[in-house]
């Protein structure tokens, strides 16, 4: 069952078109992120699901019931704001709280709920102090909890975590998505950071200029992108652009053949990438793969990287375990099957 | 709920004064204030009681006085000779209406300076000095001007008694009401003597007690009262004249108990009320044939009769521009 | 999404404004064209006469309107400065104290301020405890006249204004973390510059608010300088005041309102642009707002 | 300048990251002077009026003796007990008025921009740049044309117009650096907009609430130019009294009085402070 869908939703500010006929459906129990740099659209999407803003044309269901035009107080969903918008005032507990108090559930229950919820993020025993009297960590763990103890219908993240540093942000990253599986709630997960969205989630939508580019797993969106934009976003990308040949090679402009990992009408002019991981440095031969000058090697601890100079482009590639290796200025061939994006895929 | 019994709550504590009054017959008195209505206040119980009337009293005379007057707020006008003529140009009083209003007759006729209203007390302008900064006494008004005083002399702003004193300086050059210029030019050699116009009485006390002031146009009773605050000072009353202080009392057109406020002027006329301005704030009765006995306070017709009071019907058209010149030539350096 | 609930929330504030201050100002201005007839009476006929007799005559423009705005002027300059002294020493005081201070500051604001100007009066007088001071400590042979002058009028502006100019900037200089300013000494600020780097500037917007309150608190003033100037230190509030209750002239009382307040509208305006081409010639500014 | 404690007690960056600072001693006595002789100036004549109050004879600075006599004739001012309390009422319901119609306007104004914005807020801000006597004078003129008796009503809007660009002024700053998304947040937890701004918006903006409320009340306590024309008989307010008093007589009565109200505000601004803090604590 569709737990959220959202048909054709547009988003008009004065003259600038936020969102331009928005259609997406998320299933109960998703764990769904939208995708994309700053002034994509998506988090004024997820304001329009949450009823923070209006669409201005377009429909949006939660759990089977046209929500367009309730108010955000009315939608049952819970929401949770990139700098946590905790509120200074009230204790974490009355944070928590304030969601049933205005429901009014009886004060037991309150108690019980609240303390549950606090339990869930492990902050139970600090339930009195003040926002401004804790970390980071835990202000986030305050405001998930705000958002849940209600049982939304939905749960909406707008880059919850991008006010934490990198340690924080990882672990908060497993309690989030453990916190989601317990309870089984369907989430809407608002990011620009691809390896977030990668890891954490079922689908991956990845939104550029108000549209969406594509929806998909993170493998699909990862591995088989459909357009340049997507597979430069989620990921390191080498792109070529050159005329399909026999079905299953690229030509390129310097003579130079790639060999393609799908089929592609033969004769096309299309664009095809590969990423780090997908190319092998070979010594030169005469097989007509892409050549350049092997540039240097950077050194990360756990594994290194490549760095390729391919004619006035710089490429990485990555090290694997037992290849050969280089000398600096020394030339190389690339070994790798690129993938074809769709014939139509504008270049970036 | 609860918000309602707060905003019950605001709107009673406004409204419980005017309920409170309601039930009575009322009569509004515009009045001087301070000392003044309280001396009034005094022998106002016997009116109350006499009329089954309540009297509630407005600090307000001048331009509230009579603003408040033509908006029929107030029923009795307390005023000068200047807010008198206003008063009756603008058609905001009754005519006093001898049958009720008895004790007119038995006042001074310098009190009964129309029929729209009457003077309730004279006080005195004269000069006040400090005689262990001054030698011999004054006699003169010109004794402000002596160059020995610059500096030390005080005389308040543009007000009546002002007035009076720049139409005296024109009489004495050759001028008058009509042609006011001899005093304008005598008056800004007097603004030349002065370095602080005052404006309050105890003000003016204050200078006199640290002797940045020597000498000022002052009221007698004023200078009784210095006395009791303990700044030595004395009294006396140009040869030229005193200048009238004057309190006027008007019945308010157009209010509905017009009838009692002339009963109330009555009042402020008899014997009880008139000694009482003797007797609490040191002027002079309008009401002829008091017995005075231990009251310190001038009481003559002779005294009256000396009294400078101008025509106030030809001056009041012209207060505005000569308020302009009295700016420009007596108080500009 | 609640556009309409928000412009409700402006009703009660425009329409009180609108009945009690706007059509009373539409009035004055009305006023202002019309002439007495000398005992008071109003003549409705439309007239110039009143704006040409004040702004034809140097008197009016130099004695009064000049010097009302001169001198609220230099008394919003002193305010500020002194404002902001103190303002500062109670943000840089313990936590605990400062509620208390700042209570201290408002004292004044109790007494009425005819009893105020009073004291002060008494204050600066001939044997006033200035004078003793400056008398004993030889700084002064004799006992200086202090009163009855401009200084004295804008000794006692400064003394109204200051509380006013105290909570404007107070509030700001709370909001600003003291870190900005260590973190300036860190990079080899001395106090003094750290203070006049990053304090002074990110205090802009109170010092902004509270000069424009001053300005229109002292140039309004009536109390003080009829008191303290000892009757030859005109204002136009005064002027207005007298005019209206002395002379009995409404028409031109309500013209001398009208043009206080244009010049006042026009001396505020230009004043923050000028104050917003300074910021915007100063990036540092640029974010304080 | 501020002292090592100071820091400990601020808010901490969100880094986490504190730095110590030990001001020089030079700078403590500097701050202190600062503040010294900032309170000298200020309160000079205050300290006069105290001083004064005990004086038996009359008012002279330095006192010649002790008395607590003008402390009772306060009792004996009917006058001035009933303008007191007559001016308390005024002052404390322009002052939750005042104070509402002026947050109300600001919340309102928060959502608009540009020109309007500019024009609304100019004309909240105006009633302090004309002479109150003008206004009220026209005010009392277009009653009277109206034939509308003056009342406590036409009083109480007049005071709250010539004291509203106060509130409007502190909420308005406090509320440009309001963070949108706390209202928000109480949105997406199912309050209504008006639950928001009890529940959040409001107790927030206590900080420029408060101190709204103390000084247009002070405003309104002290008002002479507005009361002189539209008071009426009820409601003669202790400025007007105290004015009319003062033409005529200057007794340590009203030093007394001075003392009275300066030592009444501080205890009740110290039990407010009490019951809902005005402090600064929590920001």
């Amino acid at each position: 069952m569709q737990q959220i869908r959202i048909a054709g939703v547009s988003k008009r500010f004065d003259d600038y078109l936020a969102l331009d006929r928005v259609t997406l459906d998320v299933e109960g129990g998703e764990f769904l992120s939208i995708l994309g740099p700053s002034g994509c659209g998506k988090s004024t999407l997820l304001r329009i699901i949450a009823g923070l803003e209006m669409p201005s044309d377009g429909d949006v269901h939660i759990a089977g019931k046209r929500v367009t035009g309730d108010p955000v107080w009315k939608r049952e969903i819970g929401f949770v704001f990139q700098n946590f918008a905790l509120w200074p005032h009230l204790s974490v507990f009355r944070n928590v709280s304030m969601g049933l108090e205005l429901r009014k559930v009886s004060k037991a229950e309150i108690d019980t709920r609240v303390r549950e919820a606090l339990r869930l993020v492990q902050l139970d025993a600090l339930a009195n102090r003040l926002p401004a009297q804790l970390s980071g960590g835990q202000q986030q763990r305050v405001a998930l909890a705000r958002a849940v103890v209600l049982k939304p219908k939905v749960l909406l993240l707008d880059e919850p975590l991008s006010a934490l540093d990198k340690n924080l942000r990882q672990d908060m990253q497993v309690e989030l998505k453990s916190l989601q599986r317990t309870l089984g709630l369907t989430s809407i997960f608002v990011t620009h950071d691809q390896e977030e969205a990668l890891s954490l989630s079922d689908r991956v939508v990845v939104m550029n200029k108000g549209v969406i580019e594509q929806v998909g797993t993170p493998q699909e969106i990862y591995s088989t992108p459909r357009t340049e934009y997507v597979a430069g976003f989620v990921g390191e990308a080498c792109f070529f652009h050159g005329i399909v040949e026999g079905g299953n090679v690229l030509r390129l402009a310097d003579g130079a053949a790639v060999p393609l990992a799908a089929p592609a009408p033969t004769g096309a002019r299309i664009a095809a990438f590969v990423r780090p991981e997908w190319i092998k440095l070979e010594t030169p031969s005469n097989g007509g793969a892409p050549a350049g000058v092997f540039e240097r090697l950077i050194y990360f601890g756990q594994s290194s990287d490549y760095l390729v100079r391919l004619g006035d482009r710089q490429i990485r590639v990555k090290h694997r375990d037992g290849d050969r290796v280089f000398a600096n200025g020394e030339a190389v061939a690339l070994n790798c099957k690129a993938w074809p994006l769709a014939a139509g895929a504008q270049a970036l | 709920m609860k918000r309602r019994t707060v905003v019950k709550g605001l709107i009673g504590l406004l409204a419980a004064p005017r309920i409170a009054f309601a039930q009575q017959k009322e009569l509004v008195v515009a009045a001087f204030g301070g000392a003044y209505t309280d001396t009034v206040r005094k022998t106002i119980g016997a009116f109350e009681s006499a009329n089954g009337v309540k009297v509630s009293f407005v600090p307000a005379s001048g331009a509230d006085g009579l603003a408040k007057a033509m908006a029929k707020q107030v029923d009795v006008m307390h005023g000068d000779l200047a807010w008198a003529f206003r008063g009756v140009a603008q058609d905001a009083f009754e005519k006093l209406d001898p049958a009720i209003v008895t004790n007119l007759s038995a006042l001074h006729p310098k009190a009964r300076f129309s029929e729209y209203g009457v003077v309730t007390n004279f006080g005195e302008y004269g000069i006040a000095y400090d005689p262990s900064q001054v030698k011999g006494e004054p006699t003169s008004w010109l004794d402000l001007w002596k160059p020995e005083y610059k500096g030390a002399v005080s005389t308040t702003g543009y007000d009546a008694a002002n007035i009076e004193l720049i139409v005296l300086m024109a009489k004495l050059n050759g001028g008058n009401e009509d042609n006011i210029d001899p005093g304008f030019r005598k008056m800004a050699e007097l603004g030349k003597q002065i370095s602080v116009f005052y404006s309050q009485h105890p003000q003016l006390l204050d200078l006199f007690r640290t002797k940045e002031i020597v000498m000022a146009r002052w009221l007698r009773g004023r200078v009784d009262w210095a006395n009791k605050q303990g700044v030595a000072l004395k009294f006396v009353a140009p040869k030229e004249g005193a200048i009238a202080l004057v309190s006027t009392v008007h019945v308010v057109k157009g209010r509905p108990q017009t009838e009692l406020a002339q009963k109330f002027v009555n009042h402020l006329l008899s014997a009880d009320s008139q000694k009482l301005y003797a007797a609490d704030l040191g002027y002079t009765p309008s009401r002829r044939g008091l017995d005075l006995a231990g009251i310190d306070v001038p009481y003559s017709d002779a005294m009256i009769d000396s009294l400078l009071m101008s025509d106030w019907a030809k001056i009041v058209p012209k207060m505005d521009a000569w308020k302009e010149r009295w700016e420009k030539e007596v108080v500009a350096r | 999404m609640i556009g309409r609930s928000k412009t409700l929330l402006l009703v009660p504030s425009v329409s009180i404004l609108a009945a009690f201050f706007v059509v009373p100002l539409i009035w004055v201005v009305g006023l202002s064209f019309m002439s007495s007839d000398g005992t008071g009476k109003l003549v409705t006929d439309f007239t110039l006469g009143n704006y040409t007799r004040f702004l034809t005559d140097a008197y009016y423009l130099d004695a009064l309107l000049w010097r009302t705005v001169r001198l609220a002027a230099i008394a919003t300059l002193f305010s500020v400065v002194i404002g902001y002294f103190g303002a500062l020493a109670i943000v840089r005081s313990a936590p605990s104290w400062q509620p208390w201070l700042i209570l201290l500051v408002m004292l004044p604001l109790w007494v009425n301020l005819v009893v105020r100007t009073l004291s002060l009066m008494v204050v600066l007088g001939r044997t006033g405890p200035v004078n003793q001071f400056l008398v004993w400590t030889g700084i002064a042979d004799r006992p200086i006249p202090l009163l009855f002058n401009e200084t004295a009028v804008l000794i006692g502006m400064v003394q109204v204004a200051v509380p006013f100019v105290v909570m404007s900037i107070y509030g700001v200089l709370q909001s600003i973390p003291r870190q900005l300013e260590h973190a300036a000494m860190t990079v080899g600020a001395t106090p003094l510059s750290a203070f006049r780097r990053v304090t002074l500037p990110l205090s802009m917007p109170g010092i902004l608010a509270g000069s424009v309150l001053a300005f229109g608190i002292n140039v309004e003033s009536f109390v003080v300088p009829i008191l303290l100037g000892g009757g030859r230190v005109r204002f136009m509030s005064v002027a207005a005041y007298e005019t209206a209750t002395v002379s009995n002239n409404l028409p031109f009382a309500a013209t001398i309102g009208v043009i206080l307040l244009v010049v006042t509208m026009a001396m505020l305006a230009l004043y923050q642009w000028a104050v917003r081409s300074m910021t915007r010639a100063r990036p540092v500014l640029a974010t304080a707002g | 300048m501020g002292g090592a404690l100071d820091d400990a007690r601020a808010p901490r960056p969100r880094d986490g990251r504190v730095i110590l600072m030990r001001p020089s001693p030079a700078f403590i006595a500097l701050r202190y002077a600062t503040l010294a002789l900032f309170f000298l100036f200020l309160l000079a004549p205050l300290g006069v009026l105290v001083a004064v109050s005990f004086n038996p004879t009359a008012m002279i600075f330095p006192p010649q003796g002790f008395t607590l006599k003008w402390y009772a004739v306060i009792l004996d001012k009917p006058d001035f007990l009933h303008a007191a309390w007559a001016s308390t009422k005024l002052a404390a319901l322009t002052a939750v008025l005042g104070t509402a119609c002026g947050v109300f306007a600001a919340l309102g104004l928060k959502n608009y921009g540009g020109p309007l914005k500019g024009a609304i807020s100019g004309l909240l801000m105006s009633p302090l740049f004309i002479p109150a006597v003008i206004v009220a004078l026209a005010l009392f003129q277009i009653i009277f044309t109206l034939g509308i008796q003056a009342n406590v009503w036409v009083l109480l809007a007049a005071h709250i117009v010539v004291t509203l660009p106060y509130p409007v002024r502190n909420v308005m700053a406090q509320l440009d650096g309001f963070d949108q998304r706390l209202e928000e947040a109480a949105l997406t937890v199912g309050a209504t907009p008006r639950q928001a701004l009890l529940r959040v918006t409001l107790p927030l903006l206590r900080a420029s609430i408060v101190p709204s409320l103390v000084i247009v009340f002070i405003l309104s306590w002290n008002n002479y130019t507005v009361s002189v024309f539209l008071a009426d008989k009820n409601w003669t307010t202790l400025p007007l009294q105290l004015r009319a008093y003062l033409q005529y007589e200057y007794e340590p009565f009203v030093a007394a009085m001075s003392t009275v109200l300066i030592v009444a505000s501080t205890v009740l601004l110290f039990v407010m402070d009490r019951l809902v803090g005005l402090g600064p604590k929590r920001k």
